[in-house]
């Protein structure tokens, strides 16, 4: 069954972003780019999303929520990190607060580039993101 | 020939419900410059929610959840079986409050709120929806849906106010803006995602479904308005229905309080007072 | 009354014109002359002479004289375009911005250029040097 | 001997021997299992024989009796003004009121003015009911006393053991009770009248703690007042009419009888704890709990319901009627409001009673033979579902010491058999198919085509219902993660009456086509919600019932189990989140009272105001 | 015994586009406490002073936040200029101005649109968001960035803009601006919205002043504070009124937005009318900066404080930036204090909060 | 354009009666900052008032230095004071709302004051 990507829905968290990516992760729902032409719904709840768009790197206070919302969310998902925060840290990986990219916190299957990556890319990647959805639906029929 | 629609109900309601469903979405979509998504979407998605994990915090929350899905079913068997149009209207309270206990029973802040939230809603609809039923009793005399249909005037010009009233808290029942109150089923809101927080997968699966049966059902209870005139009654719902879209766009939501008084409000006024007009015209 | 319908307006115009939306995928993104898409470099013009690694704030950048490599981190890259300011090869700059943006993938990889080495390694750019803060 | 007669008198056996029981606890039990088996046996037979007479009505003819009856009036009396011996300050005026009511009965009965009458037992398929409903549901809260009476005593120290003397009153309610529904001189009608007020004040100053007499010395002032107008209104026939044949008086003309029919309907509200009376009744939660379920299900407000639909031939198509019918509607308005703002559970339940009351008062005072069936089904349902509530409630209290709705959130994780059972009563308080939600149907249908006044009393009303019987429900059923507190969850012999009382709230639903047809459409004519094919019917009122628990046997695969949303902050403790002050704290959710709007402080005056003036019109209406 | 219904809000919460976290106490539904707490952005980028050059500081301050960007690249450069007596050209300033309006008008265009979110206006929420995409348009025409521009370097400005294109931007304002009056007309007069924000998150003058509200917030309450009123960079050519309200309510707030939005059109115009033809667009920068200053600008969401000291390397002393939503967090806890749940995402985006400004 | 100004130096004990008279007198608190110098820390407190800014400047050592808190005068204070316990180390006293040490969860402590981190870990 292929509905999974047809209807992604994402789950968007700002993990310590700086907002540049956070708005763009917005503007790409918006009228200019309407990313629900793919069916896809920024559902706001872990428990109902697919694709996990993380913007921000990781730092003490929020590498717990991020892991919290990530194990809330219902097999198969995906996580998306979008810009360079959550991908390396930026250059606050230089920072005392700072761990780095999400990768340190939860699995990423995406990472998007760019400060800030552009609501384009990361449509690009949310549909890059789907490929791996339905691999690991695969999987999880595989072992089930 | 009653079972015989009640089985169609059962098999058309949901293709039909998801395609209002998809055609809502894209017209509203259209209404805010988007383009918004193709008309099967709701089914991919339904079907999509059932291919994923069923997440639960303890597993009554799923049975419940499909006895609402069951309740809602069965009250459209009654209405579309011809039944007793009170019956049908209880069958889906009962439905409504199996929804409730489900987001009770999964025992999480916001669902509880949600439920909380639920309830004030069915507090401001439930009235106006057994109201609708009295007042097509006064006109056709019956509560049997199936005798209804045999009507020779149309209920619509006996009880306008009614039919104004039932729009009103049709917003209610369609979860639309400004009465979405519990589920924040369309735009985001303070309870996350209300009532149905906790459902996943599967379980908002059978929510959305229920949804669907729902919808047609209340377009239903539209359509009795012209039972007479078939044409006109399909074509009046469907045009409530866009004008529910209409609605759901251009309010921000409001806040309980203002829901509870104004339905009950416009209940009393255009609801009750109409069944005073037409009691002493009929004296 | 009409405070009510405020809305309407617009969201009826919108229903009747045709939607705002770009159409992405199926219609190409659209630029403009400055939009900082990726840095591009050309290999045959680049003398590894590593001005932009050092001055590159996000670290970026790494040029390995020896074996003759230049790679960029594109998730490390701000596209502050620092590095193509500084880069002295003249009168073409071996860095250039490009308005596409470089694409989401699964790793995170260095993109690497392979860069001939140049016979006589330039002096190590006493000359740029100046226009920077010394290191 | 006739069965009633037998029902009548039996009663008093137990109620005398249980006098000799003090803290035999043994002896109770087998005196009231006993009894019981006796009276609902008795009940049952009464009810076959009606059957079999094809559900006409009878007389048996009692004079020899009658004496006694004066006799008793004159010990009631005196046992009254021995209660208000020592009267809190300036309330005088109560014994006054036992003296003038009674002076006046007891003056007619020796002086002779009373008329002769023939005709002193009365029976018919209301009563044959009624006898039904008194009979197994009260016995069923007789036998669970006993077992409640044994835990009460156990963390309420201070109160001495008086649980014989208690029981013993549930038995004398009981004969009181049968008393009312078969007499048919309204003279005895006021003698067993009388007792029940009687009755219900050893209940409620049980405990005599200065609550508990408080409200009792009130509840018997108030009912006081309906008796001193039934006693008017037996002067009045004696009198006017020349007659004290219930039966024929409401064969008379209308405009004749209609002052002592008014006269009954007061105190027959007044017992029903109409507002602006329901202040008794509330009052009466202070008791222990069997009492209140007695109170409120039925005995007590019953024989006040009892009494008006009685009367409402006589109610139907006359504007006093039609005010009755209002002041009823007002009643369940009101009462189901306030509910929402209550959080003692007791008090939830004692509003709903009084709203659920009102309802029948509505039907009674419509008084068309549709509606006065809606009301029969009522009380049917409404004594059996409203019962098991209280006896839950009070299974509950015992073992958590408690009342608190709050304090029963996540209850079926705690003691999920007495969960199971609440759900059942609540369920059976407003959710289709039970019974309560299709006699609310049948009174909606039953009223859709008489004014338009009233359908929209009962919507409104019981969506208010829905409102917190849900909440309630709600709170029971939430799977809580907590580890269970260290509960005394010993339910003994209550397990009678609460598994008694649950299987009756469902099997009465299945059966309730019987009903109609045995008992109530040889009376009525019709029984709404009742359609030629009762097949059809009983089959989807069984679906409905049983779909719920069929799902829950469902086995689901793939569940995967996760944690509550908590905004992201869920610690490992799933009751607790990671607080704005980095410490871990403990969510928790308390169901909306809404006192903004529905609380006591808000309705109850204008109610009561309103109520009033809904009684002044009526009698003023009456001389017009 | 209080029904007290006790949840956590955030820091993951659907109607809060970044982490904040309120600890709610609720009665019913109104709000009886709500403890605020942030720190789930806090990066400590300040003290990337210590390792970065203080020209690429300006790059680490545009990345304090995505939305007034711009804006924290002047504030900084400003700064460093004083305590290096640095002249930026006129043109710069000019465009400076320029840029920093621009991007007023798309932060609150940006806000107006999560506020309509806030309280479930799905469609004014993407209607707005629309017309701002057009003011995005003329950010990435002349600077190439979407959201963060780097356009803004010590000494002046690093991108240039050409007559025809400001021309053509004149003219694609127009069209914003007709854009825009329809959208605020909705905010100012629609039934809906009124019922959500009058009245609600309520703040006087004086708790405004002891609380230490700053911009629309404080301007909403009756306070005539702008911080453009002391004529930093380009604004001493530029004349302009703080726009005030006097509700202290979040209408108010929203009003106060809605017309700091054509005033900011207007002081486009002014800036580019104001803009020399031609000349230097930065200046020469030698040495580094010793001395110290506390630089104050009007970001749009009030004013921002950025303290620059330098001790004579090329790394800064310290570093440090008080933004406005930290000074609005005290005025934040007393106005949710007794208002509905349903309100308290109103009444947090009504500040404007910008979590990733306040905890840099 | 600048506007200019100046830093009144004052000493610790004096600031609670210094700020009291600009509460008054309807003064805003602007902000609070401290600055670490290698030898010592410095506090600012600036206030204002119809766009005129004062600066208020305390000197404190580099170790165990303590305040007392502003937040009974200005409420607003609380999120400086705390800000400024976690990121330098000073003890604020009598702070209103306090966060004990939570403000910012961070993991390392007073990383703005590497003196004062040393001496916890050591301790
Ligand atoms: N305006 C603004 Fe900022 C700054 N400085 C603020 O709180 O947004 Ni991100
Ligand atoms: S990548 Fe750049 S724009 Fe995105 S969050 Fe990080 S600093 Fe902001
Ligand atoms: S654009 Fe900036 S960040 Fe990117 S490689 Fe060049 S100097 Fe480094
Ligand atoms: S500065 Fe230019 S020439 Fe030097 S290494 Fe970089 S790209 Fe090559």
């Amino acid at each position: 069954m292929g509905f999974l990507k047809k209807s992604p829905w994402i789950l968007h968290y700002d993990g310590s972003s700086c907002n540049g990516c956070d708005i763009e992760v917005l503007a790409a729902l918006m009228p200019k780019y309407d990313v629900e032409r793919f069916g896809i719904i920024n559902t706001g709840n872990p428990k109902h999303a697919d694709v996990f768009l993380i913007t921000g790197s990781v730092n003490e206070q929020n590498i717990q929520v991020i892991k919290n919302i990530y194990n809330q969310m219902g097999e198969p998902k995906v996580v998306v990190a979008v810009g360079i925060c959550a991908c390396t840290g930026h250059f606050f990986a230089e920072c005392y607060n700072i761990y780095g990219g999400v990768d340190k916190a939860i699995p990423v299957d995406v990472y998007v580039p760019g400060c800030a990556a552009r609501p384009e890319v990361i449509i690009d990647a949310v549909i890059k993101g789907l490929a791996v959805l339905e691999e690991k639906q695969k999987n999880m029929k595989k072992n089930a | 020939m009653e079972i015989f629609s009640i089985i169609l109900y059962i098999i058309l309601a949901p293709v039909a419900g998801g395609i209002i469903a998809g055609a809502d979405r894209i017209i509203t979509a259209r209404m805010q410059s988007r383009v918004g998504p193709p008309i099967m979407q709701p089914f991919y998605d339904v079907l999509k929610l059932f291919s994923k994990q069923n997440l639960v915090v303890n597993r009554f929350h799923v049975d419940y959840v499909l006895c609402f899905l069951i309740f809602t079913v069965i009250s459209g068997g009654i209405f579309f079986g011809g039944g007793n149009l009170l019956l049908c209207i209880f069958a889906l309270i009962v439905a409504n409050v199996f929804l409730v206990l489900a987001a009770y029973c999964s025992n999480s802040p916001y669902t509880l709120i949600g439920a909380e939230r639920e309830l004030l809603q069915m507090l401001a609809a439930e009235p106006m929806l057994l109201l609708t039923a009295v007042a097509l009793y006064n006109v056709t005399g019956t509560f049997d849906i199936s005798d209804m249909l045999k009507t020779t005037h149309t209920p619509f010009l006996y009880i306008p106010g009614v039919f104004v009233a039932l729009s009103y808290v049709l917003t209610i029942k369609l979860r639309k803006s400004p009465f979405d109150l519990s589920t924040s089923h369309h735009a985001h809101q303070e309870l996350v995602k209300g009532l149905t927080t906790e459902m996943a997968g599967p379980s908002l699966g059978f929510f959305e479904l229920a949804h669907w049966y729902e919808t047609i059902l209340l377009l239903g209870l539209i359509y009795l308005f012209f039972a007479n005139m078939p044409i006109v009654g399909i074509i009046v719902a469907l045009a409530i229905y866009f004008v529910e879209i209409l609605i759901d766009n251009i309010n921000a939501r409001i806040k309980w309080e203002l829901m509870l008084k104004s339905a009950w409000i416009v209940t009393l006024i255009l609801g009750v007072g109409n069944l005073f007009v037409l009691y002493f015209l009929s004296l | 009354m009409s405070d009510i319908l405020k809305m309407c307006k617009t969201v009826v115009s919108s229903l009747r014109k045709k939607p705002f939306c770009q159409m992405y995928p199926f219609k190409p993104a659209k630029f403009y002359d400055h939009t900082r898409g990726h840095i591009k470099l050309d290999a045959s013009k680049c003398i590894l002479c590593s001005l932009c690694a050092k001055r590159c704030p996000t670290g970026a950048i790494e040029v390995d004289r020896v074996k003759g490599s230049w790679q960029i981190n594109r998730y490390k890259c701000i596209m502050c375009i620092e590095c193509v300011v500084a880069c002295p090869v003249k009168p073409v700059k071996a860095l250039a911005v490009e308005n596409q943006y470089a694409p989401p993938m699964a790793k995170m990889e260095m993109e690497m250029f392979d860069v001939e080495v140049k016979k006589p390694a330039p002096k190590p750019a006493a000359a740029p040097a100046a226009s920077t803060p010394a290191e | 001997m006739d069965w009633a007669t037998f029902l009548i008198l039996f009663p008093l056996i137990p109620t005398v021997l249980l006098l000799f029981t003090k803290k035999n606890y043994e002896a109770q039990k087998w005196i009231v299992i006993i009894s019981s088996i006796l009276i609902i046996a008795g009940s049952i037979g009464l009810a076959i024989q009606q059957v079999g007479r094809g559900g006409d009505f009878y007389y048996i003819n009692a004079h020899a009796v009658n004496g006694l009856v004066v006799f008793g009036d004159i010990i009631v009396a005196l046992v009254f003004l021995y209660i208000c011996r020592n009267l809190p300050y300036k309330k005088y005026w109560i014994p006054l009121l036992v003296v003038v009511q009674y002076g006046l009965v007891i003056f007619y009965d020796l002086t002779g003015r009373m008329p002769e009458m023939s005709r002193y037992i009365y029976i018919d398929n209301l009563t044959v009911i009624m006898g039904l409903v008194i009979a197994i549901v009260g016995c069923l809260i007789a036998i669970y006393a006993v077992g409640y009476m044994k835990k009460y005593h156990h963390h309420h120290h201070g109160i001495e053991d008086r649980s014989h003397q208690f029981i013993s009153a549930i038995f004398l309610f009981f004969f009181a009770m049968f008393g009312i529904i078969f007499s048919n001189s309204v003279a005895w009608i006021y003698f067993f009248w009388e007792i029940t007020t009687l009755c219900s004040f050893i209940m409620i100053s049980y405990s005599r703690t200065e609550e508990a007499k408080n409200n009792a010395m009130r509840a018997v002032w108030m009912l006081l007042l309906g008796g001193l107008a039934f006693s008017f209104g037996i002067i009045y026939c004696a009198d006017t009419l020349k007659s004290l044949d219930l039966q024929q008086i409401l064969t008379m003309k209308k405009a004749l009888v209609l002052v002592p029919i008014l006269l009954f309907c007061f105190a027959g509200m007044n017992k029903a704890a109409q507002f602006p009376f329901g202040n008794w009744l509330l009052g009466a939660m202070v008791a222990p709990t069997p009492s209140s379920a007695l109170l409120h299900s039925s005995t007590m407000v019953k024989a006040g319901v009892y009494l008006v639909i009685r009367c409402s031939p006589i109610l139907q198509d006359t504007a006093a009627g039609a005010i009755v019918a209002i002041i009823g509607g007002v009643s369940f308005l009101a009462g189901a409001a306030i509910a929402i703002s209550q959080r003692n559970s007791k008090k939830v339940l004692a509003y709903s009673t009084i709203a659920n009351l009102g309802l029948i008062i509505l039907c009674a005072g419509v008084g068309t033979p549709f509606t006065l069936s809606a009301a029969l089904l009522l009380i049917i349902f409404h004594a059996v579902a409203k019962a098991l509530m209280f006896i839950s409630v009070g299974s509950v209290d015992n073992a958590t010491y408690s009342q608190d709705i709050e304090d029963m959130y996540g209850m079926v994780s705690n003691m999920p058999m007495l969960a199971v059972v609440m759900v059942i009563g609540i369920s059976g308080m407003f959710l289709a198919p039970f019974g309560m939600l299709i006699s609310k149907m049948a009174v909606l249908e039953a009223l859709a085509t008489r004014s338009p006044l009233f359908p929209p009393i009962v919507i409104f009303g019981g969506s208010m219902m829905l409102f917190f019987w849900t909440k309630w429900m709600g709170h029971l059923i939430a799977v809580t993660n907590k580890v269970p507190p260290k509960l005394n969850k010993e339910i003994g012999i209550e397990w009678i009456g609460l598994a008694g009382l649950a299987i009756l709230t469902i099997v009465t639903v299945i059966i309730y086509p019987l009903i109609g047809e045995w008992w109530v459409i040889p009376m009525y004519g019709q029984c709404p919600m009742f359609s030629e094919n009762i097949e059809l019917t009983i089959g989807i009122m069984i679906v409905m019932m049983i779909l719920p628990p069929l799902s829950f046997l469902i086995h689901w695969k793939n569940l995967v189990y996760t944690e509550p949303y908590l905004s992201g902050v869920n610690l490992e403790d799933k009751t607790k989140f990671l607080s704005s002050l980095g410490t871990s704290k403990e969510w928790s959710f308390k169901n909306y009272y809404l006192e903004k709007y529905f609380s006591e402080g808000k309705l109850l005056k204008p109610t009561i105001i309103f109520t009033i003036c809904l009684w002044v019109l009526m009698f003023f209406m009456e001389n017009l | 015994m209080p029904n007290r219904t006790v949840i956590p809000f955030g820091p993951h919460h659907p109607v809060l586009p970044e982490p904040i976290h309120l600890d709610l106490v609720l009665e019913d539904e109104k709000v009886v406490e709500a403890i605020p707490n942030v720190g789930f952005i806090h990066r400590g980028l300040e003290l990337l002073c210590e390792k970065k050059p203080f020209q690429d500081m300006v790059l680490v301050a545009e990345r304090i936040c995505g939305i007034c960007s711009l804006v924290h690249g002047i504030g900084f450069v400003n700064g460093v200029e004083k305590i290096m007596n640095i002249q930026v050209p006129e043109r710069a300033e000019m465009l400076r101005v320029f840029w920093s309006e621009l991007s007023r008008v798309h932060s609150h265009l940006l806000w107006l649109g999560l506020a309509a979110d806030g309280i479930g206006f799905e469609s004014l929420f993407m209607h707005s968001w629309r017309v701002r995409e057009l003011v995005l348009d003329i950010f990435e025409e002349t600077t190439g960035g979407r959201v963060i521009f780097d356009a803004i370097k010590v000494g002046g400005v690093k991108k240039n803009i050409n007559k025809e294109t400001l021309d053509r931007i004149l003219k694609q304002l127009e069209k914003v601006e007709e854009e825009y009056r329809q959208i605020a007309d909705v905010f100012v007069n629609d039934f809906t919205i009124a019922h959500r924000w009058s009245g609600v998150g309520l703040l006087t003058k004086e708790q405004a002043i002891t609380l230490g509200a700053v911009g629309p917030t404080a301007r909403a309450s009756g306070l005539a504070m702008d911080t453009r009123m002391i004529k930093y960079g380009g604004y001493d050519k530029i004349t302009m009124e703080p726009i005030v309200e006097t509700a202290g309510d979040c209408y108010a707030r929203a009003l106060v937005r809605v017309r700091e939005v054509y005033q900011s059109f207007d002081q486009i115009r002014q800036a580019i009318s104001k803009m020399p033809e031609g000349g230097e667009t930065e200046a020469k920068v030698t040495g580094f900066p010793t001395g110290e200053y506390f630089s104050r600008v009007e970001q749009p969401r009030g004013e921002v404080i950025y303290y620059v000291k330098g001790n004579g390397t090329k790394y800064l002393e310290r570093f440090r930036v008080r933004t406005p939503t930290f000074a609005n967090i005290p005025p934040l806890v007393q106005m949710l204090a007794g208002c509905d749940l349903a309100d308290v995402p109103a009444i947090v985006l009504a500040i404007d909060p910008c979590i990733s400004c306040t905890e840099r | 354009m600048f506007e200019s100004q100046e830093y009144i130096t004052i000493k610790k004990e004096e600031l609670l009666e210094k700020t009291a008279p600009l509460f008054k007198s309807g003064h805003r608190l602007v902000q609070i900052c401290c600055t670490k110098l290698p030898d010592k820390l410095i506090m600012d407190y600036s206030f204002d008032k119809d766009y005129k800014f004062i600066d208020y400047r305390i000197e404190l050592p580099l170790e165990g230095a303590s305040l007392p808190s502003i937040t009974g005068i200005y409420f607003a204070a609380f999120t400086y004071e705390n800000e400024i316990h976690d990121l330098f180390g000073i003890n604020v006293i009598g702070n209103a709302l306090d966060f004990g040490g939570k403000f910012y969860r961070i993991n390392e402590t007073a990383p703005f004051n590497k003196v004062v981190k040393k001496e916890v870990k050591n301790a």
